[in-house]
């Protein structure tokens, strides 16, 4: 039976990368070590696989076919087409398990979810620069399952919940030996390409920090869905976050680290879901 | 709003063949798509109030900095588009 | 308030159109009878749009972003691409309807749904034959739906029925005024690349129509899935029947023609829903 | 079993100018995508049986189509992958 060992969350965002030699060296030593710190949590679950819940930023999809959610069930995912991430160490090693993908997938059909399915997807920055930063003993197979948080509609809060609790009963269900850890990348407050680009709403990430570490479903979902309509559109990634909580049994978490940053646009920040 | 061949035409930007084709050709790399006359007038003078009106934040952010505005140039640009200004205001900013 | 005034089915098949003038004056004939009495009594409703739901052949979607279904959401869509399609008459006047069709998405996603969108739906013969076919007095706008009928996994039955009742609940709560026609288009039974190629199990259609025209939903969830699984690919189409069959509030239908046709690979049926 | 690569080649197989890159030059056309040397073996030799446990049943239907194979022959070649062929059987054909 597969068991579920952890259940992480990490922000991501270009700047960490491609413009890492400009922040200062306090940025950089304090952002290392909150990724360090979470990836050292994640290799000391010794995962097999690791489902990772990141955004598509305009790679895989467009307008004339943007899923709500896009499963990859392939047997390998392609590494990250952005310039600044082309000294990604797992470029072309990102494997697939092509049977614990068919099972979640037809776990999530037969309970009335509907996933596009893509047998060939690509790993942008979102998805690779905190496998990356991390600094993680082995890299895990990958279950990567890319969530629109980017362009309107997207799926409510409520329904990222669901999506948790599908994830934890697929997990559960699946009758292969196999350790798997979650990670959501993404959020907090940010806002990209709008008025109010470069800033940090702290207050939004403040609320829903402490509306994830409670636990309370009905309080994740009103903090977020108002929280959500308020503030940066970046801030909308927060959305893999409520799917990890939801995968975690909404037990609440350790908070690894909030490191609001606007030198990087991003509300950074870093956790361990309660198992 | 969204419009759609504006947002295709970012997109398919991300494209290094793209970008270098429309380099040396801006108007034949627009004329591959269905961008309206008016929406061309506001890519050509870098509008980017009018344009951020238009399609997807992510996708207009990556417009500008693939055509080599400075990023300092478009946050001065983007953040002239905040509240006080009404939509209409800002298609024809 | 928008008003469903129609819900109806008619089959498709590229044969119908390629290969015309090599069938016989009597299946020509049959089948044109159908297509337009079909057609009459969708002219007669006098819809303002028509809700189109029918497979996609491999046209928008590949297996590197494949939905279970696809709304598309644009103010216009792309005509036909195969060869044999090109004498169609809305090649380039098919218009949607933006507003209703973001209503429908919206209450869709607000209900737990969660569909891929489409700014720019390519309409493939299984949408434009039926249409083209049927000689309407003219065509009305058009929202089309593809649902995956082609490539494992698909939407289970139960959740074809559901996607059925999230429209009808969509068109009544649309405060526009809109009179809106549904047409499922695709099956019943065929097989194409298969080893059962050119097989019309008229047994499975029949059991499929009875339980449709019958009503209970019960019934139809069990003769669809069991028959699905047995039969040939094509008849996955039948789970577009099944949304219909949803929408009209599984009261029933009147069967307008049945035509096992195995000259054109396809169980061919043709049927309006009581409302 | 769905082999990724030779589905796409099939389903690209669909846009004209592709084909005619094929018929010039189907190695090269071949050499594009990522298909396994024994996939490969089995398309030059148009083993319609092999390559139907591989792919979508209708892409494989669109792709001896294109090549020109008649229709009576793909069906009489489909046909007996039929019952009483294991998986193993059609694959080795
Ligand atoms: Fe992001
Ligand atoms: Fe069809």
């Amino acid at each position: 039976m597969a068991e579920l060992v952890g259940v992480f969350a990490a922000s991501h965002g270009p700047v960490i990368v491609r413009d890492w030699d400009k922040l200062t060296p306090e940025i950089q030593a304090s952002l290392n070590a909150a990724f360090e710190e979470t990836g050292r949590r994640l290799s000391a679950v010794r995962a097999d696989l690791v489902i990772v819940i990141s955004p598509d930023h305009w790679v895989n999809f467009f307008m004339n076919n943007l899923p709500a959610i896009c499963i990859g069930v392939g047997e390998e995912h392609a590494g990250p087409p952005e310039p600044f991430m082309k000294p990604y160490p797992y470029m072309d090693s990102m494997r697939g398990d092509p049977a614990f993908a068919a099972h979640v997938v037809e776990t999530a059909m037969s309970r009335d979810f509907e996933p596009s399915i893509s047998h060939h997807l690509v790993l942008d920055h979102g998805f690779c620069l905190p496998l990356w930063k991390m600094k993680l003993d082995r890299l895990p197979l990958i279950l990567p399952i890319a969530i629109n948080d980017l362009e309107p509609p997207m799926m409510s809060v409520r329904r990222c919940l669901q999506w948790g609790r599908l994830l934890r009963e697929a997990i559960a269900g699946y009758p292969g030996d196999l350790r798997v850890a979650i990670l959501a990348t993404g959020g907090l407050s940010h806002s990209i390409g709008e008025h109010t680009m470069g800033q940090v709403d702290e207050a939004f990430d403040q609320r829903c920090i402490a509306a994830l570490r409670a636990g309370d479903d009905a309080t994740v979902i009103h903090q977020l869905e108002d929280g959500l309509a308020s503030t940066g559109n970046g801030a909308q990634e927060a959305r893999n976050w409520v799917i990890a909580h939801g995968a975690a049994a909404s037990k609440g978490f350790d908070l690894i680290a909030y490191l609001p940053t606007p030198e990087v646009y991003v509300g950074c920040a870093f956790a361990e879901w309660k198992l | 709003m969204r419009d759609y061949w504006l947002s295709r035409f970012f997109f398919e930007m991300q494209q290094p063949a793209v970008r270098e084709r429309y380099a040396a050709d801006p108007q034949g790399v627009m004329d591959g798509y269905r961008i309206k006359p008016e929406v061309q007038t506001a890519i050509r003078a870098n509008d980017v109030g009018a344009l951020s009106a238009l399609t997807n934040p992510y996708l207009l952010r990556f417009y500008f900095g693939y055509v080599g505005m400075p990023e300092a140039e478009f946050l001065s640009r983007i953040r002239a588009t905040g509240p006080g200004k009404t939509a209409a205001e800002v298609v024809h900013g």
